[in-house]
């Protein structure tokens, strides 16, 4: 059973099972475990990030392509949400029109890209998915009547979802082991039954004969081609997929947020802190992802207050404090970003492989 | 004790701001509380949050605030990106958000709702400003913005007021934000003004880097008898206007333009602590500490309804002279200065040198969130 | 003694297109030229804009060429390469407000050897730092482009978070040296005097670079050792030492390109030079990797069509980049020069 | 006499000026092991590549069973039947032996597009890829990832992944160099079993002369990019083309001289 | 005779947690060519491999010119005078062919002469001179290699496997080119497979097996004497 929902890839360590474990079920006991609002949007935007990089890792530690777009086709999931949401009033079907729309046109975007420049060697690819994506950024700002420019929007997701829809009032008197059910609890398990699901199917995607094509690939291009394979569909084929499941991450998060905008979805800020996820997590595991979202968004939410902390142990000393400032935090970040690249080559999930 | 809140971008590009804005913050309580920094007897409790100028975590921090930290009211952020993702969310908690610095016209315009109020200026207080500024006989006025929204609404509320006095621009130009080269802009308003008679000004707003004042000076402007009109910004960013000795302009606040004794205390005691005048963002700080402090007394509660009954209408001192929170739309009514640039070689920037204050009264700002 | 058997393999012309190709991008410049002159009505606007577009192209050139350096040679991506670009600005700016007389003097030798000093400075701070970037950071991932990508990518976080603790997080503005203020004004048209400076400085490291490259084995050596290091060194080469050398001029010359940028813009923040990366890497990419004459080239192309594109439809403006880019791609998909094949 | 089943026709590849292959014309018949020789640079490592469609030719038609597949990608002519394998080993490094087989089985059975199902459920390509493996004596380390193999073993798997494929066109680029002498003859005795299959046909790069003596049916001879000769091994190896271009004064010349 | 230029004594190498070579006894004479023979993977190129400095021995020592060279840098090592023809070629494939030999005339522009007599043996480095060295074909790769180690005068060279992917007639002109190297002074250490090339050239043998060594001596005598051979390398008489 367990076998066939992982797709046969099972975590292969015992430490890694644990973890895994672990994560879930914090995630699927978040607004039990940790209440409280901040401690909640932690929890949902670990489950959208880690749709956003399992579906990265699909096409980087899988298809060994990099991109720098991905951000633009999670920006074009978020957007349809919001737009859809704006224009036709807020309701699942907007949410629903909106995610599969925003999928459609992404996987279309990435067929466009792909058959135009996936022919052309990695690194071009590479920078021609860069440039498109500041392009699209740009147009996005531009065009501001249509996505509110460099503010973005904010819009109504249904009722059910807010936190002035509360429920249950008859049967636990409207509250669960002290959780309050409102809406608020019902869009964050939209959120983590919707990562659940788009994970699972990414499970079995690498896993299937179409996964292993893109291993063989992604190992050695020029052979696979000449054993039968047509490298550029395959190489499409995952670019479009990996696009389309960025874009429900993307849909997933607009719902969570109730707002979009260029900062929050399309920015190469992002698109870095996804390929620092992939890459602490475990380039092509797939579990990695789990492990590289989490354990980055709880960095980048609770280190200012760590260092804050910190810094105010070292007070006196000459620039010490300075450097441990909670507005230093920027920097800590690049030092943990180099310090995990030396010390998990092969990542996190690598590291616990290997050690048996 | 009364817990508030102040959220905003600590790190990143506005890290300057940030800091103003926080120093001129605390100023305003302790000078409105007398230095006890207790209100009605109760403490006042500051938590401070860093959006990193991302709206989304805005968002998720004013959540937090009134949420988690149950703090009565909540004050920024520095950008408007961020502002506007926060204003729903004061909505849903029904409590206030009194944003400071964010300037965005939609803060109090189309986004807007009854929680929120604003001690900042906004867009149009700065355009009408500066079209009181500029106007004048046989004027020609070409602009130069930044082209996205922010630019536009800008210069959009610009040719408004313009068109009140009589005027319309001759030229309007805009370059994508990280323009470094303005050579083609330049020469596209050349071309528009040469061959015009009489007085010819471009007026320029810019928000952050790029620099374009000095670099379309450097193509000597003079030669067709243009000269640069702009606002005020920076003490950092004053320095460039040394090489504009006599631009005119109309600005939001600079040390030495009003003459009050909320500045003069703000004016002594920041150089007592800092070593420096306070800057431009110092001022709406204060002016915001001020106005929760004298919100909270005259509502006698933090209870919400309460403040705004009382913020409604309220007026308060503040180092650019008194404010009033306008019924309508919650935006703080204040005065600007029309100024012109002096240089003087023993300071280290150009000094904006009063020409005249422009009152409440004189400067009709739009209403726009009906 | 034994003679090989005789060796003679067909030869044939080569068709026109074959011979003329690799001449095609030196055309290119011109050719723009003249369409520049073509569409844009006003004479005196377009020579401002074909002078000053040129010399944007040098300055452009001068912050990308370490990185074309580094990247084509190396085969290093090095996204911390803008960190060097402020740093570069940050050190030359602040030595020259050191030399305050110097500088305000109107005497053009007394600024110029303000600069030259602001930019010895700079280039040794630079070219340190790039010591101790490649042995602490670029070292353990030669060969491997991602971990470059983030590991670089951490460097440029730390460098511009330590510029901030050691400069303050304010925009620090400054005004050029006295005589390098204002314009040339000629034939109607006027041309900054600071981007003559800047069109020498490119020149001479064109031509510096291209020498080096040419008239030396460094080039040779370098571009070997990334596909076996292990020949070169059997061959009798210190390998370590050319590739630290190479990536301390590459940082020196960010550094040299930070100053003049510095100097053009005169306002700096840590992150000026992270935000010129992105037309940084679309002039390298355009040039060809690694190629000194593509990377010059492609950036005199880029200063130009920025500026004629502004002129004409300034809409247009903030696509022209991208837009030349993917059009030298789908022509030339190993850019313009392609020197080294990447991967 | 049977029709061919792979023909070229004024098959010609141009680099610049040099023509590294010149209009070579010449047809191969089911059933045949043809054996390619000629000096260094002779263009036979290129015609290989015209044939299977790594380079496109200037000009000139490659036909598999009489049609034409010049216009045809790589891919394409694997899967109508031309299989390669080749002079430098190209293998899938870091995936296991029995994974590098399976995605040939795989790739035959037209399953890569499958994106549903789990890989390891489909036994029968497993069954077929360890088959493969019993053939060429190497199910032992069938879980060993390929590049901890030696290289010996490595340059096995690389004709391993040549006959999984089982193409109606095997092309051999000098399978064995590089192989010691105990293990070259398995090697060569898996392709001299392929030629008795009667609807194959088998062409064969070698130096070394031995080898083509024992296997090859008939010997063509590629010089300067050009078809020098083609015929029975004997009176081809005799000939002028091949004793001076080829072979020079041999070996006993060389040890006059010291 | 004089001592020899170069020796190994006792060495043993380690590749990873691989014992590889286990006490390796070698002389190589002045002036001679002396051949290393042995049966795929008895550790030949790992010999090679230790004298230059890719690999490290662990115990034991080299000896160049009656200098211990066992931790010096590879580099140094060249520089005293040591030439390598690598087993995979080491062809810098974006370099043209030109520039693979600039660049390994360490010593300064490359002498006319030899550059002619280099021709003369392989005629296609000069038609492709200013060739991508990647394009060539597998034989022509290996005459660069070898090209590139005799373009300037070394006095030892350590030449792996020369003659695989070659046909005939090069490798007789290539034997020739190596002779005329010996004549010339140089010694040569020559690991080579194809046995008819090593009794054509070679002064004395050295046989290894499984990281030793095991026969040492006259080439004519291992040469002439074919059970020797049976044993000590599992040649049949159909190899040759
Ligand atoms: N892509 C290419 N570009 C330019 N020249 C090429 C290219 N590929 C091959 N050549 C040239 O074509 C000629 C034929 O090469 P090929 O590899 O076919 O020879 P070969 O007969 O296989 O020789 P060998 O026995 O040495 O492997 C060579 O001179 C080579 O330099
Ligand atoms: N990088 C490596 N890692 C692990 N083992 C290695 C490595 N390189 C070589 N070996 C092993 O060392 C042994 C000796 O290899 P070496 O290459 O020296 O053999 P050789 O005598 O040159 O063989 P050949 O005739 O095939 O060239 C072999 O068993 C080989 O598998
Ligand atoms: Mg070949
Ligand atoms: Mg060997």
């Amino acid at each position: 059973m367990i076998h066939s929902v992982l797709s046969g890839d099972l975590p292969r360590s015992r430490i890694l099972s644990i973890v895994l474990l672990g994560i879930l079920v914090c995630l699927a006991l978040a607004p039990f475990l940790f209440p409280g609002v901040r401690t909640v949007d932690t929890a949902a935007r670990i489950c959208v990030f880690i749709v956003l990089v399992a579906s990265y890792d699909l096409l980087l530690g899988y298809g060994g392509i990099v991109s720098f777009a991905h951000t633009m086709f999670f920006g074009i999931g978020a957007y349809g949400v919001a737009l859809a949401s704006t224009h036709m009033g807020r309701g699942f079907d907007a949410i629903a029109v909106g995610a599969v729309s925003g999928a459609m046109i992404a996987a279309l975007l990435a067929l466009v890209i792909g058959l135009f420049s996936l022919r052309v060697r990695a690194i071009f690819f590479a920078m021609i998915t860069l440039a498109v994506a500041s392009a699209v950024a740009v147009l996005v700002s531009q065009l501001s009547g249509l996505t509110g420019g460099e503010d973005g929007l904010t819009f109504k997701t249904p009722r059910a979802l807010g936190p002035a829809f509360k429920f249950g009032k008859e049967t636990f008197d409207g509250t669960l082991f002290g959780v309050k059910l409102n809406g608020k609890l019902l869009a964050y398990y939209f959120v983590f039954v919707g990562t659940l699901v788009l994970f699972l199917f990414m499970l079995r995607v690498v896993n299937s004969p179409f996964g292993r094509v893109l291993q063989a690939i992604r190992e050695n291009d020029f052979r696979a081609e000449s054993i039968g394979y047509r490298v550029v569909k395959y190489r499409v084929a995952a670019t479009c997929l990996s696009a389309a499941i960025a874009a429900l991450a993307g849909s997933l998060y607009a719902v969570w947020l109730r707002y979009v905008g260029p900062d929050t979805t399309l920015s190469m800020e992002i698109m870095i802190d996804i390929l620092l996820m992939v890459v602490i997590g475990g380039m092509g595991t797939m579990y990695g992802a789990i492990l590289g979202a989490t354990l980055f968004v709880l960095a980048q939410n609770y280190l200012q207050t760590l260092m804050g902390a910190a810094s105010g142990l070292v007070e006196g000393i000459p620039i010490l404090p300075e450097l441990l400032s909670a507005d230093r935090w920027l920097l800590w970040l690049g030092v943990l970003f180099i310090l995990s690249v030396y010390f998990f080559p092969t990542g996190i999930v690598g590291r616990l492989r290997n050690q048996g | 004790d009364i817990k508030i809140a102040h959220i905003y971008g600590k790190t990143g590009p506005f890290e300057a701001y940030a800091k103003q804005s926080h120093d001129g913050l605390m100023l305003g309580l302790e000078y409105a509380t007398g230095g006890t920094m207790e209100i009605n007897g109760e403490k006042i409790i500051m938590i401070e949050k860093d959006t990193q100028l991302k709206p989304e975590n805005g968002k998720a921090l004013l959540e937090e605030a009134y949420g988690d930290d149950e703090v009565d009211l909540a004050i920024g952020p520095v950008s408007s990106g961020v502002a506007l993702a926060m204003l729903p969310v004061a909505e849903e908690y029904e409590k206030i958000l009194l944003v400071e610095p964010a300037v965005a016209d939609s803060i109090t315009g189309a986004n807007w709702n009854r929680y929120i109020f604003r001690t900042s200026r906004n867009s149009s207080q700065d355009a009408v400003a500066s079209a009181i500024a500029l106007a004048g006989d046989n004027v020609h006025i070409a602009t130069l913005a930044q082209d996205y929204a922010f630019g536009r609404d800008g210069i959009a509320a610009f040719r408004e007021a313009l068109a009140t006095k009589g005027i319309s621009l001759v030229h309007e130009e805009y370059a994508p934000t990280d323009t470094t080269d303005f050579t083609a802009p330049a020469e596209r308003i050349f071309n528009a003004m040469k061959d015009l008679d009489g007085t010819k000004k471009l007026f320029v707003i810019w928000a952050g880097g790029g620099n374009p004042l000095s670099k379309i000076n450097a193509m000597d402007p003079g030669r067709f008898g243009i000269e640069f009109a702009g606002v005020g910004n920076i003490l950092a960013a004053l320095k460039s206007y040394k090489e504009f000795p006599g631009m005119v302009g109309a600005t939001y606040y600079y040390y030495e333009l009003p003459d009050n004794p909320v500045n003069d205390w703000l004016v002594k005691e920041h150089f007592d602590r800092f070593g420096t005048p306070p800057d431009f963002f110092t001022a709406g700080g204060m002016a915001a500490g001020i106005a929760a402090v004298e919100a909270i007394k005259k509502a006698g509660s933090t209870d919400t309804e309460a403040l705004i009954t009382a913020m409604e209408g309220m007026e308060w001192e503040t180092p650019k002279g008194t404010m009033q929170f306008r019924p309508e739309d919650h935006q703080a009514m204040q005065t600007m200065y029309h100024f012109k640039i002096r240089v003087d070689d023993d300071v280290e920037w150009a000094i904006p040198e009063l020409v005249r204050e422009l009152t409440i009264d004189e400067m009709p700002i739009p209403i726009r969130n009906q | 003694m034994t003679t090989a058997p005789e060796h003679a393999p067909k030869m044939a012309q080569a068709g026109l297109a074959e011979r003329l190709g690799p001449y095609i991008p030196m055309l290119l410049v011109p050719i723009l030229v003249v369409l520049g002159f073509w569409a844009i009505p006003n004479t005196s606007s377009w020579l401002t804009l074909t002078v000053s577009g040129l010399a944007m192209g040098m300055m452009i050139f001068l912050m990308a060429s370490g990185l074309t350096l580094v990247f084509g040679l190396m085969d290093v991506i090095n996204f911390g390469h803008g960190a060097f670009v402020s740093v570069g600005a940050f050190v030359g700016i602040s030595v020259m407000l050191m030399m305050g007389h110097m500088v305000e003097s109107p005497s053009l030798m007394l600024n110029l050897l303000a600069v030259l000093i602001a930019v010895v400075g700079a280039m040794v701070a630079t070219g340190a730092m790039g010591w101790a970037f490649e042995k602490v950071i670029v070292e353990p991932v030669y060969g491997h482009h991602l971990k470059q990508i983030l590991v670089t990518m951490g460097g440029l976080i730390v460098v511009e978070q330590l510029l901030i603790v050691l400069w303050g997080p304010e925009e620090i503005y400054f005004t050029r040296p006295e005589a390098l203020k204002g314009a040339i004004t000629f034939a109607g048209a006027a041309l900054e005097k600071f981007r003559l400076v800047a069109v020498v400085v490119g020149l001479v490291v064109f031509l510096t670079m291209r020498w080096v490259l040419r008239g030396t084995k460094i080039g040779l050596i370098v571009r070997a050792g990334v596909q076996n290091g292990e020949m070169v060194q059997a061959l009798g080469y210190h390998l370590r030492l050319v590739f630290v050398g190479v990536f301390v001029a590459g940082s020196a010359l960010a550094g040299l390109g930070g100053v003049m940028w510095g100097l053009y813009q005169e306002v700096i923040t840590a992150h000026m030079g992270n935000q010129a990366m992105i037309l940084i890497f679309i002039v390298v990419i355009i040039g060809g990797l690694g190629s000194v004459e593509g990377c010059f080239i492609g950036a005199l192309l880029v200063g130009l069509m920025q500026n004629y594109v502004a002129f004409l439809e300034p809409k247009a403006a903030l696509i022209s980049n991208i837009g030349l880019m993917v059009a030298i791609l789908m022509w030339r998909p190993m850019g313009m020069i392609p020197v080294v094949k990447a991967k | 006499m049977t029709s061919p089943l792979l023909s070229t026709t004024d098959l010609t590849v141009r680099f610049g000026g040099h023509v590294a292959v010149d209009a070579v014309t010449c047809d191969f018949h089911p059933g045949q092991l043809t054996a390619i020789v000629g000096p260094n640079g002779a263009g036979k490592t290129t015609y290989f590549n015209l044939i299977s469609g790594q380079i496109p030719a200037s000009s000139g038609r490659v036909e598999l069973r009489g049609q034409n597949i010049s216009g045809q990608s790589v891919s394409q002519r694997t899967r109508a039947g031309i299989g390669r394998a080749f002079q430098l080993t190209s293998l899938f490094p870091n995936l296991s032996v029995l994974e590098n087989i399976r995605l040939v089985v795989q790739s035959k059975a037209g399953q890569g597009f499958n994106l549903f199902s789990m890989a390891s459920r489909h036994a029968e390509l497993t069954d077929a890829a360890e088959a493969i493996l019993k053939r060429v004596r190497m199910i032992d380390s069938r879980d060993q990832i390929v590049s901890e193999l030696s290289h010996g073993d490595q340059r096995k798997l690389e004709v391993a992944l040549l006959i999984a494929l089982d193409p109606a066109v095997f092309m051999f680029d000098e399978p064995t160099a590089g192989m010691s002498v105990d293990e070259a003859p398995v090697v060569l005795d898996l392709i001299a079993e392929l030629k008795d299959q009667s609807d194959r046909t088998v062409l064969l790069v070698e130096h070394k002369m031995d080898v083509i003596r024992t296997l090859a049916d008939r010997i063509i001879v590629l010089h300067n990019g050009a078809l020098a000769a083609d015929g029975a091994p004997a009176e081809v190896m005799a000939s002028d083309v091949v004793q001076e271009a080829y072979m020079g004064r041999g070996l006993e010349g060389i040890l006059e001289d010291v | 005779m004089s001592d020899p230029i170069l020796k190994l004594e006792g060495v043993f190498t380690n590749i990873a947690q691989y014992h590889i070579l286990q006490g390796v006894d070698l002389e190589v004479p002045r002036g001679a060519v002396t051949m290393l023979l042995g049966r795929n993977g008895v550790g030949k190129t790992t010999t090679l491999r230790t004298i230059i400095g890719h690999w490290r021995a662990h115990q034991g020592r080299v000896m160049f010119n009656g200098e211990d060279i066992t931790s010096t840098p590879t580099p140094t090592i060249a520089r005293m005078g040591i030439g390598f023809v690598p087993e995979d070629m080491g062809i810098f494939s974006d370099l043209t062919v030109e520039e693979n030999m600039v660049l390994a005339a360490v010593g300064g522009p490359i002498n006319s002469a030899r550059l002619d007599w280099i021709f003369t043996a392989f005629p296609p480095l000069k038609t492709f001179w200013k060739s991508e060295a990647g394009n060539l074909s597998g034989g022509q790769k290996q005459m660069l290699s070898i090209a590139r180690a005799m373009v300037e005068e070394r006095q030892l060279y350590l030449i792996d496997e020369p003659t695989k992917g070659l046909a005939p007639a090069i490798i007789s002109t290539m034997a020739r080119a190596l002779k005329d190297l010996k004549d010339q002074g140089a010694s040569i250490l020559l690991v080579e497979q194809n046995f008819a090339v090593a009794r054509a050239l070679g002064d004395s043998a050295n046989v290894m097996d499984d990281g030793r060594m095991v026969w040492s001596g006259d080439m004519a005598q291992l040469g002439s004497d074919a059970e020797l051979q049976e044993r000590l390398m599992g040649l049949s008489m159909e190899t040759h």
